[in-house]
């Protein structure tokens, strides 16, 4: 046969499918994540909140969460397209294929907010708050940075999440854990902290892999074409580079501190990186890459260190690693960021002065404010009504046979003392 | 010298081996087990079957003393095991013959602490 | 240099193995569901059984497994290309990355079987099992609907396998099981059922994420061509939606019935979803992908329930997952499916009538039946020559010593008391 | 809109980004597969070596290692592009795409070492060792093979890197554990082996399957260009079915020799069949990949005989999977290779005599030798300064505690009487 | 009183305790060990290794009783128990000086039920 | 009768069990524990909190033995364990008023072999 061309939007397409596919893998790197760093007895508890939050954020986002995110109307909030009835896509490619990828991302806002609050939740509640998170509070977030809003208009800046998802589950994780106290134990009256080991070192770190591969997903795929490929190329190796400097980082930082180089740090180090980099990937040289990741490493640390100082109690570090470098990452691109490569300012030390920056600073910080108050709000009445915390008893038995009926390992024999 | 072993809630260890240090009883060896008494169980659900389990969680302690040891000894792990509820276990105390140091092969009430 | 441009062949073949590679992927998945949802004694068993059936079927399928599918000649089997010599591909992409694509559904369908027959099975006779099915039964039945053969000609419709892949599997999971009788203690003398616990939920819930990665290969990339991306995009979606709603119908069925929300059902949910929308996943709109996935989630939760009635021992549940969930995908589409996706004629609810769902009945009861019947076969003679099932004694120590003389968890304490 | 067309180089950047991912997600094979054949009370330590090795790679890579093996110069080294500042790629796709390629396969060769040198060397000097390799040996044998130096001069062949990656992490590993020397327990002192068996088998087998997964993107991914498929699907399929013949061989094998089918042997034959097809994979035709790949499953099991015969303590068989099968596939080039399908001389079988097999010898003996004498000099320094190995009683305590202060399986009664 | 210590088969466990209800025996403790005795064990082979296994699995029972209970108690523990096999287990049979219930500070007789 | 309970170092298991089976001990019963005596644990840092192990790794056999092999299986085990190091064991022997042989029914000294 006499050769036939490919169509550009039959291969971005194909090219925003696979991100999306990746994506959707994180969840798994999620739940890997949240269960190996928890205790056994709630293990299948944080594996079933984390399974079916991403089942109902595929429902709410097809429901009405796209059609606030990316419906046309006003620049707080989109108002059509509910079941993705004639919803429109905003770029070239399908509208299915444009919905699965950020499905995909609003499913990682919601599952961020699971390993948070860890251990002591109730799983109805969870169920709610996920939906309503998906539904509605991440995608007004989403509306104004990706979806024409005000912050778009403002030119503020987030290539692939740093705020829209990152800082969205990462502050959302922070006020529900506040709210819903620490676990038992975690904390002595003198304030001073007490080790709850999670239970399966190799679950956590596969799940970072799987987290890291998703990632390749995450950035690159934000492209939503693939153009002559420098740019892809160009935020792939951003994203390995943070993330790979992130983990040497916290590595030696907890290890100088603390007198062991600590895997678990080590491997929030580089979520870390990856965090950072979301947001300047596609706006940066690689050794600014280098850079963004490595101080998003001791972030984390600082940031874990600061948490336990004030009593809060973020069994996996949701807050450290995705609130914390969520605001780094999204400020940086107005340190870093360079015009050449998409911004309409410079960053700082291009010579671009703070515009950028404050840009930047005013974006993530209404965010923050924004979902601090709608989802405190949501925990709260939560917790008024059907109830936030389970028992004192069930959680010395653990939240696995008292929400599940089920233990996560039977058979194996586990001390259960803390 | 007596052998003393106990049956604990899991989750009072720690207050347990407070109480037994502050009664200077600092040696002890510490197993998990399964108990079945009065308190009753919880039922699981797998797959859609239901499942009695009433073999619980426990504790067991094992620990050696002198005989002006023994009544401190309970007291301690009563004052750190006791919640009131049924569960909270038992203490049984035998009679230990003869108690050796491995290290230094002594014997008797020299090698129990 | 100046531009030039990129062959469509070139990416059909791209996304065809990129699909193949998630394809493949889903054996470990399986793996991973069916170790976890057994006891920890049988666990190195069924991954070795989960492990060599997709070596088999990648041998199996080369020797004669692709002749009899995809080779020419009459409408019940192939019989050219073996060892692949001068075989062809029945579709523009090259015949190596047409044959990858499809031997990795081959060993899909034969490690289905797998989980059915746990805990108890000979390892001597899976091996041989496992053979006869990818090089001869499950070819048969796919050169029937994909190889041109009669049901293909009857315009019979399976997009990506529910009957061919998922219905063969099952079903000759359940006559295998039945033949095999249940493991010791699964079933009272009054015929009520006793719980035996999966030994890691973990295990099965990162299964469960990366066979419904791997699925993403296998839906969207039946399509076997990129096209302009509307298509795979909208299997994609399909495939998500229908997923995510099986998980939620699933857990809610469960906790409804039984009072607790259990994570193995909700991953069973997803997975009957999968299943469900293989076969139409091309042919419909969102909201049926919805209903079809929702439907799929009950099914698998009254199913399980309907085999333990009868005193069937399905460990991981494959018989409710693949096989009736089969045989709902198959069906669906002769309700839901549309003559403008595709179709040669409408869905009952698109005043097609019922012409395709009469089509789709027939198709799948025939395959049910042949199955049935060649497996049985199959099964009865290698119990009657080198036997199905394990000695009692090796049963209580299970098949990990008694098998494969080794232990999955050395070193852990593990009760053994089932 | 009128129909646009993708561009070639957008394709084939796409394509390598994508197989950038998969092998990049290897390391999460690697660390699953080592940390699942050792003891629990290492596995925190493997997994953090596993981990940082990556990151150390990346960076090393970064700094140097491209600008040695890929930057211009003499025949033995390159020596421009540092900290990738003006780096060139001498393909098409952009540099950036083309380094995380590289520096994905950089990392697999430093992974390797890890679980040779599994349970008792020292985390501090696994760091150093790490870097070193990544950095400049691995980068100049690269050069050699891959960066127009010497090897590639004389036409000696490794499509995918049996030489360039798998005999130079094997044979690292080698003279690495030679120098370390066995596990306290492992050898008798009439030199017959203990049994030090691996902690979780489903670990172990989700890792090789991630690896096999992985290779897809190694060996396809290393044609850097897509083409009209037909190579990129030659090489999937011929990967495809040498490891499914090696993982079916080494069963046998095992079977045979001590009456048992292990799965952890079938599962290094499939790994040894990828690496043997990695060098051969673009130039033969699958019935030669059935061959060599179930020729090297036979390798892998005598080859672990054979170093335990030589008391060589290698806990997962790095040695005998990456080293000897390292060296089958570069010489199989020279039996199986046909000069259709880019070889500059047929091989053996083809009639082309023994030019290709001569240089093939030739080129895989340089480079054994040379890691064997840089390594071996590397791991000397090493010991007489900070020291190789941990302490005895550290190493009975395992290295979890010993080196990094916390348990894998915080809660689990686990026996460790070895 | 008396503590009665048992070693059986694990899979014997639910047959053990279905005899000791019918015999009003409630209250057990009960651990996994790992036995050695004439029962010879199984090989296994590691990677072309092959190695002895010699400690078994079985299951142990602390069971405290009243003087009146013993033989009962050790009856149904043999009912359950036995399969005439090599491995089925040992009783063994101590004298309890005292007995305490944590929840109640009860003693002796009172305290083992 | 006697029954010989001893805590020992997890890695001189195989040690003991060679210098038992030298003393014609063929029979025991392992469990793992925990023990808490002199030896001084260690510290485990995790996510930057640091925590004071004191529960370590020991491994308990027990072993009933008739009296003319108390003194043998005693030195056996100090033979196989003692590394003197503090955190070598103890060794305790109780009396043992019966044994039982769940297979054969038989009694006493019988059946403790
Ligand atoms: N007679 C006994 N023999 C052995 N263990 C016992 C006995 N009675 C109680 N136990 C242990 O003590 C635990 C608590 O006993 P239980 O009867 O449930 O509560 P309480 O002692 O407060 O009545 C049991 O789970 C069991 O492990
Ligand atoms: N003298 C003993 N001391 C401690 N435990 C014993 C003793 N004899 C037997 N056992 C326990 O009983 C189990 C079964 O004993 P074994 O000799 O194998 O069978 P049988 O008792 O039928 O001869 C052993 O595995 C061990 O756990
Ligand atoms: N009085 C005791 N009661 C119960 N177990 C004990 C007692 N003393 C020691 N042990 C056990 O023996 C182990 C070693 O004792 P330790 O005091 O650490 O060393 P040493 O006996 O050499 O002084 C402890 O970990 C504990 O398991």
């Amino acid at each position: 046969m006499d050769t036939s061309y490919a169509v550009t939007i039959g291969v971005d397409t194909l090219w925003v499918l696979i991100a999306a596919f990746l994506v959707f893998f994180m969840q798994a790197g999620f739940g890997m994540v949240e269960a190996g760093f928890i205790r056994s007895k709630n293990t299948c508890n944080i594996l079933t909140k984390n399974f079916l939050d991403f089942c109902m954020a595929s429902i709410g986002f097809f429901i009405c969460g796209y059609a606030i995110m990316f419906g046309p109307s006003n620049s707080f909030i989109g108002l059509k397209g509910w079941f993705m009835v004639n919803a429109k896509s905003p770029v070239d490619i399908p509208i299915f294929a444009f919905w699965l990828f950020q499905a995909a991302f609003c499913g990682a806002a919601a599952t961020i907010v699971a390993g948070g609050m860890a251990e002591r939740m109730k799983f109805k509640a969870y169920l709610i708050y996920s939906f309503i998170i998906s539904a509605f509070i991440y995608p007004i977030v989403g509306h104004w940075i990706w979806g024409g809003g005000w912050l778009a208009k403002l030119n503020f800046m987030d290539f692939a999440g740093s705020t829209v998802v990152h800082t969205v589950g990462g502050f959302a994780a922070l006020i529900g854990t506040i709210i819903l106290k620490p676990r038992i134990g975690k904390y002595n009256s003198d304030g001073s902290a007490n080790v709850i080991a999670g239970h399966s070192i190799p679950l956590a770190s596969l799940g970072v892999f799987i987290l890291w591969f998703g990632w390749f997903g995450f950035n690159p795929g934000s492209t939503l074409s693939v153009g002559d490929g420098s740019l892809i190329g160009r935020v792939a190796m951003n994203t390995n580079i943070a993330a790979a400097m992130g983990g040497i980082t916290a590595m030696f930082t907890i290890w100088k501190m603390f007198g062991k180089p600590d895997l678990s740090m080590a491997m929030n180090g580089a979520l870390a990186g990856l965090v950072a980099i979301t947001a300047p990937c596609a706006f940066i040289e690689p050794w600014a890459a280098l850079l963004i990741g490595g101080i998003g490493g001791i972030i984390v640390v600082l940031g874990v260190a600061l948490l336990d100082r004030f009593c809060i109690d973020d069994p996996v570090g949701a807050v450290s690693v995705h609130g914390l470098n969520g605001i780094w990452g999204t400020i940086s691109i107005g340190i870093f960021g360079q015009k050449t490569l998409g911004l309409t300012n410079n960053g700082l030390i291009y010579g671009g002065g703070i515009k950028q920056l404050l840009i930047q600073i005013l974006g993530v910080s209404t965010v923050i404010a924004f979902i601090l108050v709608t989802m405190g709000i949501v925990f709260k009445v939560i917790e008024m009504t059907i109830g936030l915390r389970v028992s004192r008893e069930e959680e010395f038995k653990g939240l696995d046979i008292g929400e599940h009926g089920m233990e996560s390992y039977a058979g194996f024999q586990i001390f259960t003392t803390e | 010298m007596k052998l003393i072993i106990a049956m604990i809630q899991p989750h009072k260890l720690p207050d347990v081996k407070k109480a037994l240090y502050e009664a200077e009883v600092y040696k002890m060896t510490v197993t998990n087990a399964l108990g079945c008494g009065q308190q009753k169980g919880y039922t699981e659900t797998y797959r859609g079957v239901i499942h009695d389990i009433n073999l619980l969680k426990k504790i067991r302690l094992d620990i050696a003393v002198n005989e002006d040891f023994v009544e401190p000894t309970i007291k301690a792990i009563i004052r750190g095991a006791k919640t009131d509820k049924i569960g909270d276990g038992k203490i049984f105390v035998l009679d230990l013959q003869e108690c050796i140091r491995i290290r230094t092969g002594e014997r008797g009430n020299a090698a129990i602490g």
